[in-house]
């Protein structure tokens, strides 16, 4: 049986078919997010079906996720996208207990448990610093794309550090350090660091229990990762799937989940 | 008209019908800051007490010269109100020096001289025992002097008692009220509930009775609507006034069933004893039982109380909802974090501005926590 | 629980960094040579690397701008200090019994009882002992904890040093209600984490109304009636009395040296008061500390015969402090570096102690818990806005000051909310008032450099230098 | 005699040629990569228009928030070129609110042209055209269509965030939710508008005093209206371009002085 998981979010719009019987993901896709979140579940999900020549009538169960998750063009139950990132990781590799997502508009931390249920998340309420949107901003105050600050930061020693933790602020700081002389992979790193900051409150706040993974779009980014690792002490476990789709996954094998009673 | 539309109309405005006949009689009304404004004083001295909230309030801005964006939205929302004359109605005003956002809320409406013109500040205790209790009432006698020389009627110990056997009587009927709410599908949920707080701090307190009486019948036949296999949680809340907040609390599985709000059951929980000197009755029944987060030392019974309320009421988690930039809100969040955490008890702990911003925000956290609760209820089975 | 994982970072570095300068102050004099004319200029406007930890100190030393006569009166106050640190180190190692009291705790009277007293909430000084981030360190521990980062800096710091495992196991608690949200909600976490210690809970009042100060008073005798039955320990008057008598010399000593400031060209030692006023918050009743204080009176005598005698020329820049001091760094050297700016008053070295009345067991138990309600910083966040602008107000005046600083702390609520009125209050007065919107413990909000570059702007914007 | 006032803001580098005589020339540059060949591209745009002879010297003024420490000519506070530029519109005293990129500040002068008071919006409040552009880039509105979008709607959405990027969430959500593209522009203009009022409030003694809104979002009608209404005083007109009023200060400190 083929289900279908759509997770629409802030920035992207992501969708994920899985076949029950094989337990394996037959195909994922990922679009910039359109005007409307129905134009993006919709068109994420056309693109998707058609490029795998598959018509709706095929898709016995559908699930949707993420802030458009209301949205859906498929008639579909919905879960959280805090659930769905929990299960889509821990489907990807069972050994996951915590998972910490950096999104675009929020940053999250989850507890699973042994069969991929949520048990414990934490989300940043109050302050948008430890974010994808942020670290966006920031990239392009530098004349960046994210994957060009990511390698610049790496390469980065902690020579200067942005001390401000309003968004704002943080981008008059890359500015100035910039003008005063600082090479593009010491702001980067800087950068890399305040946001790994922000985020590393979370998880501390919802415990830490191995193996620890990380997804969202910013788990592309290896400088923010190997800072969080850093800075929690502990080392990452690898998903065995794109990060960015976990929400997406998670959707669809709750929607197997729903069908089959499981 | 259904009562429980009554209830909203009466809580959309804070000059409403019930204030706008009361003062056309020549009454006088007296607004107070929060739940350590005792309602039986100002009614004891002819006055109607109206509980002050930032109801109709749109912006901060002009509240923003005399605040800072990280002071709590209650204080800046208020703040502009009182800037921008909506608070002239009344006839007095009564603050608290309860926590640092609300005490320089006198300083600031005096500095403005904002209406109204007759402004006191009443000082209460920050620990809750005995000797508090004394110093208390004391506040207490001077604010009653205070109200009773503008009101021109002197509060003596008959009339106070009296006045206590009205609030008693609020008080008991509201009991009825929650006491309904553990039902298997409650009669009232959480919406329900703030309209009609804001409803019965805001009118006089027999005409509150009268609409509670007809509330509890309503419900009992006919209570509210329950969403598809919800989930009961416990609201623990600093200051919440916004309705359209707590509906989005309440989205989708969440249904709030019992509540240590301090507009709701932090406000109208424990009766009064209608017996010795009313000051130090009032003193003790404030101080005394589980209050709000100021009284330092009283966190445990904070603690036992919501979780002894929550197992009452059959809940299956805790939600902690206090305003951002609240300090004794946030020290709170954390020690029940730490409590409920260690207790397994499902708890989940979320801020919001007084008035809109968020319910995207909150939903999901909601939906996450209500899928969290049941996965946790599955693992127990 | 003596047993602890980890050393206490806070209290060693502490002590080390207190006995190190210990060594210096030793011989004040060449202690001032070498402030003056090889550490001060390398420090007052650069951070070497090397003096990452040590320059606070420095820069809150003078950097070589205050005489050797105020070294040797603030060698004292360190060896009152020290005692503190070591007190509380020696109980984090052995496990012996210490009381934690809040800082307008009457810790006198708790000494009395024979308990070695340490606050916690001192961290946000202690911390700097670590260099300018330490106090950033231990607010981030209790950001990351999830307690709030809306709390004060201050208290953050406290409770950070707490959560770091870095703070000796109390046997008695003595919280106090300062009205400021944030110090008593520190109190509250902290007696949440130590349920089995005995807890007392002083309310401190909000107003200075008779009945107020009865009930504070009162709370005082409550106080050691908790003890005594708590502990089995009972008050020893003579040690109080005696306690009493050196915070008598201190109050009146320090109420000397805050008035002479007003002279111009005034003593360059009100940053020498307020380290003072961080000691009393814990040794209050230290002879070291009398003995400080009136070395510091007798070096502003000093300051000011020899100014008179060489007929000095009269302050440029006369500023006052109108808030809270920033702990992380100190910038006093370098506003008199660059533009002549002598501080020469502060919300917090300046203060006016009651003295003690000795008539009486009573009379002395009343003057000393009255007198902490004028300590620095409970005094001004008490009660209602006519408090601040009349100090404000008084301030800017009798010291005849040219323009006010404030820090306007960025957890410091009730401060943050009188920010309008006080601006008004300089504002009539004629006086310019900047507000810096800084952390005082926390360097991560706004750096050195964005405070210096603010500091300078003001004076050129209104023409001051 | 020709003197030039430079601005390094947070983007652009903004230059201001005068003469004795009372010509004027401009020059806004966005800064790329090194901070120095900006300024001298904008120095060379200013002074085209303001020609003086090989023998004269010129003389330079520098301020703004942006030079990093690295001031290379004599420099004056931006509150001081602010000051001294309202002084020119107003010489009777009067009060100037810049609504820059980051931060809102205002300032009051003296008949004498004295700085009186000055005042500006706090953190978790702050972002004046940072903001306007985030928000416009997430709605994809032009700059030039904001003005008219906020004249037709007639129901503005009250945006409840101060935080930028949380304000954006809630706009996308909005939008998304089917609420009116002008209403959302409406919100955000009232929004900044307002934060320029509170911070001419915040000012003290400002009776009387004309009024001038500078700094690039002063561009937008709309919001010169809005903050009339919200602050309840009129605005008068600037005789310069409102981006460049801080470098004018800086060109005619530089011509006053020695």
């Amino acid at each position: 049986m083929i289900y279908l998981g759509c997770d629409v979010g802030s920035l992207t719009a992501k969708a994920a078919l899985y076949d029950s019987e094989k337990n394996q993901l037959i195909d994922t896709m990922l679009i910039p997010v359109l005007a409307t979140a129905r134009a993006s579940s919709d068109k994420v999900i056309t693109a998707l079906l058609e490029k795998n020549s598959l018509t709706a009538s095929r898709i016995t169960g559908t699930c949707s996720t993420g802030y458009g998750r209301f949205e859906c063009s498929l008639p579909s139950s919905e879960k959280s996208e805090i659930s769905c990132h929990g299960l889509g990781a821990f489907w990807s590799n069972p050994k996951v207990r915590t998972i910490i997502d950096i999104g675009g508009q929020d940053s999250k931390a989850m507890a699973v448990d042994e069969i991929g249920m949520v048990v414990n998340f934490v989300m940043n309420d109050k302050c948008a610093a430890g974010t994808g949107r942020v670290l966006e901003v920031l990239a392009a105050a530098i004349d960046c794309s994210l994957p060009e600050m990511a390698n610049a930061a790496l390469k980065g020693k902690g020579k200067v550090s942005i001390s401000n933790r309003c968004s704002v602020f943080m981008e008059q700081d890359v500015l100035l350090l910039q003008r005063a002389g600082h090479s593009k992979k010491e702001i980067s790193f800087a950068i890399n660091e305040a946001v790994a900051d922000r985020v590393k409150g979370l998880a501390k706040v919802v415990g830490i229990k191995r193996e620890v993974a990380i997804s969202g779009g910013v788990s592309k980014n290896p400088a923010i990762v190997r800072g969080l690792e850093r800075k929690l002490g502990c080392s990452f476990v690898k998903l065995n799937h794109d990060p960015q789709l976990m929400g997406a996954i998670g959707a669809a094998l709750f929607a197997a989940r729903t069908a089959e009673g499981k | 008209m259904d009562i429980r539309d009554k209830i909203i109309t009466t809580a959309s405005t804070l000059e409403n019908e019930y204030v706008k006949t009361f003062r056309s009689k020549g009454g006088k009304v007296f607004a107070g800051v929060c739940t350590f404004t005792p309602a039986e004083v100002i009614h004891a001295a002819g006055a109607l007490p109206l509980r002050i909230r930032g109801t109709g309030s749109k912006a901060t801005d002009k509240a923003e010269v005399y605040y800072s964006p990280t002071h709590c939205s209650f204080a800046r929302h208020t703040l502009n109100q009182g800037l921008s004359g909506h608070f002239s109605f009344c006839d007095g005003i009564i603050f608290v020096s309860s926590c640092d956002h609300a005490r320089r809320l006198y300083d600031n409406w005096g500095y403005t001289d904002s209406p109204p013109s007759v402004r006191y500040m009443m000082t209460v205790p920050h620990v809750g025992n005995e000797q508090a209790v004394i110093k208390y009432a004391e506040d207490l006698r001077r604010l009653a002097a205070f109200v009773g020389e503008q009101t021109g009627k002197t509060v003596t110990a008959d009339s106070l008692h009296s006045s206590i056997k009205a609030y008693n009587e609020q008080r008991r009927l509201i009991g009825k009220l929650y006491e309904m709410r553990k039902r298997p599908h409650p009669a009232v949920k959480g919406t329900t509930m703030l309209y009609l707080w804001q409803t019965l701090t805001a009118i006089p307190v027999e005409e509150g009775n009268a609409i509670l009486k007809e509330l509890i019948e309503t419900v009992d036949q006919n209570p509210d609507p329950m969403p598809e296999g919800a989930v009961r949680l416990f609201l623990a809340s600093t200051h919440l006034e916004d309705p359209e907040r707590m509906a989005a609390v309440e989205s989708g599985r969440a249904l709030i069933v019992n509540d240590t709000s301090c507009f709701g059951n932090g406000h109208f929980s424990a009766e009064v004893s209608e017996e010795g000197d009313p000051f130090l009755a009032l003193a003790q029944r404030t101080l005394l039982r589980p209050s709000c987060p100021n009284i330092v030392d009283g966190f445990r019974k904070r603690l036992d109380n919501v979780e002894a309320l929550a197992k009452e009421w059959n809940c299956d988690g805790i939600v902690f909802d206090h305003l951002q930039f609240c300090t004794i809100g946030d020290a709170e969040a954390y020690i029940y974090r730490q409590e409920f955490t260690k207790k397994n008890i499902p708890y989940i702990s979320l801020q919001h501005e007084l008035y809109g911003g968020g319910a995207g925000q909150v939903k999901t956290r909601m939906e996450a926590f209500t899928e969290q609760i049941a996965n946790i209820k599955r693992n127990n089975a | 629980m003596d047993q602890h994982q980890h050393p206490s970072v806070l209290l060693e570095t502490s002590v080390k960094a207190n006995e190190s300068l210990l060594k210096i102050l030793k011989y004040p004099r060449s202690a001032h040579f070498l402030m003056k004319h090889v550490v001060g200029p390398m420090l007052i406007d650069h951070t070497p690397k090397w003096a990452n930890t040590s320059r606070t100190a420095v820069l809150k030393l003078g950097a070589g701008y205050v005489d050797y006569r105020a070294l040797e009166a603030i060698r004292w106050c360190l060896v009152a200090a020290q005692k503190g640190y070591v007190a509380g180190l020696d109980a984090f190692k052995t496990g012996k019994p210490i009381a934690w009291t809040d800082w307008m705790i009457p810790c006198d009277i708790v000494r009395a009882f024979g308990y070695d007293v340490y606050c916690p909430t001192t961290a946000f000084a202690a911390s700097a002992a670590q260099g300018p981030d330490g106090g950033a360190r231990y607010s981030a521990i209790t950001e990351e904890a999830g307690v709030s980062d809306v709390l004060c800096s201050v208290d953050k710091a406290g409770l950070g040093s707490y959560l770091a495992g870095d703070l000796p196991h109390p046997s008695l608690v003595v919280n106090g209600t300062h009205p400021c949200d944030s110090a008593r909600m520190q109190c509250m976490v902290l007696e949440y984490h130590t349920p089995d210690v005995p807890t007392f809970t002083m309310d401190t009042p909000y107003g200075r109304s008779d009945y107020e100060l009865d009930r504070w008073v009162k709370s005082a005798w409550e106080l050691i009636d908790f003890i005594e039955k708590n502990t089995g320990r009972n008050l020893d008057w003579a040690k109080l009395e005696e306690s009493a008598r050196y915070v008598h010399r201190y109050t009146v000593a320090i109420n000397e040296a805050a008035e002479l400031h007003r002279a111009n060209p005034a003593p360059p030692l009100m940053g020498m008061l307020n380290l003072l006023w961080r000691t009393r918050l814990t040794e209050a009743g230290r002879e070291e500390l009398a003995i400080s204080a009136e070395k510091i009176r007798d070096a502003t005598h000093w300051y000011v015969e020899q100014n008179a005698r060489k007929k000095a020329p009269k302050d440029k820049l006369r500023v006052l402090f109108g808030d809270q001091g920033v702990v992380w760094t100190d910038f006093q050297a370098w506003m008199y570096k660059h533009y002549g700016a002598r501080v020469v008053a502060d919300y917090i070295g300046r203060a006016y102690y009651p003295p003690v009345d000795f008539s009486s067991k009573e009379s002395i138990i009343k003057t000393l818990v009255i007198e902490k309600l004028y300590l620095s910083m409970i005094r001004q966040s008490h009660g209602t806005m006519e408090l601040n602008i009349g100090e404000t107000e008084s301030l800017m005046e009798e010291y005849a000051v040219d323009c006010v600083l404030f820090n306007n702390n960025a957890g410091c609520k009730h401060n943050l909310a009188l920010k309008k009125i006080l601006s008004d209050t300089c504002s009539r007065a004629g006086i310019p008032a900047l507000f810096m919107d800084l952390d005082i413990v926390d360097n991560r909000y706004l750096s050195e450099r964005e405070i210096q570059a603010r500091i300078a702007n003001f004076f050129t914007t209104y023409g001051l230098a | 005699m020709r003197s030039i006032g430079i601005d390094i803001g947070s983007r652009y580098v903004k230059a201001v040629a005068v003469s004795n005589g009372g010509d004027k020339g401009f020059g806004c540059v966005p800064i790329r990569g090194d901070m120095k060949a900006s300024v001298k591209k904008a120095i060379c745009e200013a002074a085209a228009a303001v020609p003086s002879s090989l023998f004269e010297k010129t003389k330079y003024r520098m301020t703004g928030t942006g030079h990093a420490g690295k001031t290379l000519y004599p420099f004056s506070s931006p509150s001081q070129c602010l000051a001294r530029s309202a002084f020119e519109f107003a010489p009777n005293g009067g009060i100037i609110i810049d609504a820059g990129a980051m931060v809102i500040e205002g300032i009051i002068l003296s008949h004498k042209g004295k700085i009186i008071d000055t005042g500006k919006n706090e953190r978790c409040s702050a972002g004046g055209g940072r903001f306007i552009e985030i928000m416009a880039k997430a709605l994809g509105v032009e700059f030039s269509q904001i003005d008219s979008l906020f004249e037709k709607s007639s129901n503005p959405y009250a945006i409840t965030s101060g935080c930028i990027v949380f304000a954006e969430s809630e706009i996308v959500t909005q939008v998304n939710a089917g609420k009116k593209l002008e209403d959302i522009v409406a919100g955000m203009i009232t929004l900044i508008a307002g934060k320029a009022a509170t911070v001419c409030d915040i000012l003290t003694e400002k009776e009387e005093r004309p009024v001038f809104l500078s700094g690039g979002l002063s561009k937008f009608k709309t919001l010169q209206k809005e903050f009339e209404r919200l602050s309840g005083v009129k605005c008068g007109k600037l005789s310069v371009d409102p981006i460049f009023t801080s470098a004018y200060g800086a060109a005619l400190i530089a011509r006053d002085g020695k």
